[in-house]
């Protein structure tokens, strides 16, 4: 079985990240798959600080199961060359109940995003330049 | 003393995403990025601001703890430290 | 290609619905499945006034997509009898941004509660009970 | 005059999805229902109150738009009017 947390060069499967979300305990499923818009851009390149971020991201997922009692949590962001449309990261909550598994998807997120260590770049006609942090 | 350095996206485009610097005696986070930026133009460009001061978006961390840039810079490094050097993380 | 609100006595594909929803222009995908939970039932029976259920979800899809800028919008429900772990409903929002898919897929799922003409009985041993409406 | 009388979920139960009925004359929502509830014990339990009140989880739709229980019950229906009943909604 995969972990529940991923740093991956590989496609990420949200697919394969539901069946393991899932279960007879829990009612809701959430769901965020964040994906490569077309800005006029040809790729995105995405970096990580590989191993920080891995610890991280368990810490957020941690974090997020107890405030939120969800019965699961997946977490993957792809690293690597990314096409227009590829998933950059996957995020799924289960909960008993949907306003957990929604609170529980929004808390990853954005904690994903202020906390670790990844770095996009956007490829476009012109070059590339490094998405400034929100 | 050797210190391990890492940098990430446009900071590892300019000084290579890992490397070990030796030097001589003690030396704090600013001598090392002086040093950094004395051998190259581009770091300088990239990670300082007039009169020495270092530019907001550049983010450090001694051995995975975030280092304040205006209070820690003078920080002594020990031997064996690892310096990460990034911009603002933009994952998601 | 099936239509983006559907009342099926099929299993529900949250996948085929995600693959519907993606786009080069939507950066965030949000989804919603709601299961059947183990709350010691047998199974769940869920019925559906069918045509007016299913314009009811088309107005809400629609009053989504405007609202929150959405891409795209897919919403699927259940009827019939249902196993333990089973797909009762599932929402997919996309949307350039990710604050506009989550509140799409909120938005849904909360009009679907309550304005959709659909109802769930749960069997268990003891017999069955009409789930009460929130 | 023909009315055409939907149930849904308990009432479904206890009615029959869908019924076609006869009544002689002009027939009110309230006439009907209290027709639904002298031929069968058990909608009279599931659907009213002593003193012929309505059940507040006693949903009615004619042609598919709500009624209000308390201000629509003496509605007269026309010919060919499609009467739901059900109780309130539970989806998702």
């Amino acid at each position: 079985m995969a972990p529940a947390v991923e740093i991956t060069e590989e496609e990420i499967s949200l697919e394969q990240m539901m069946q393991r979300a899932r279960s007879s305990q829990a009612g809701a499923v959430v769901s965020f798959l964040g994906t490569v818009r077309n800005d006029g851009i040809e790729w995105m390149e995405v970096e990580a600080f590989r191993d920080l971020a891995l610890s991280e991201l368990e810490a957020i997922r941690q974090e997020a199961m107890s405030r939120f009692s969800l019965q699961a949590a997946e977490v993957a962001h792809r690293t690597g060359n990314l096409a227009v449309g590829e998933a950059i990261v996957a995020i799924v909550c289960s909960a008993a109940h949907r306003e957990d598994a929604f609170s529980g998807c929004r808390y990853i997120l954005e904690q994903l995003k202020s906390r670790a260590p990844l770095w996009k770049k956007e490829i476009s006609a012109e070059g590339g330049r490094w998405v400034e942090g929100e | 003393m050797r210190v391990k350095v890492l940098a990430f996206a446009g900071f590892r485009e300019i000084l290579g995403r890992e490397r070990e610097v030796e030097m001589q005696g003690d030396a704090s986070i600013r001598e090392l990025l002086e040093m950094f930026a004395s051998c190259s133009p581009r770091f300088r460009e990239a990670a300082s601001e007039p009169f020495c001061a270092l530019r907001d978006h550049v983010l450090l961390m001694v051995n995975r703890k975030r280092i304040d840039a205006e209070k820690d810079l003078y920080r002594i490094l020990a031997d064996g430290d690892e310096l990460a050097i990034f911009p603002p993380l933009a994952g998601g």
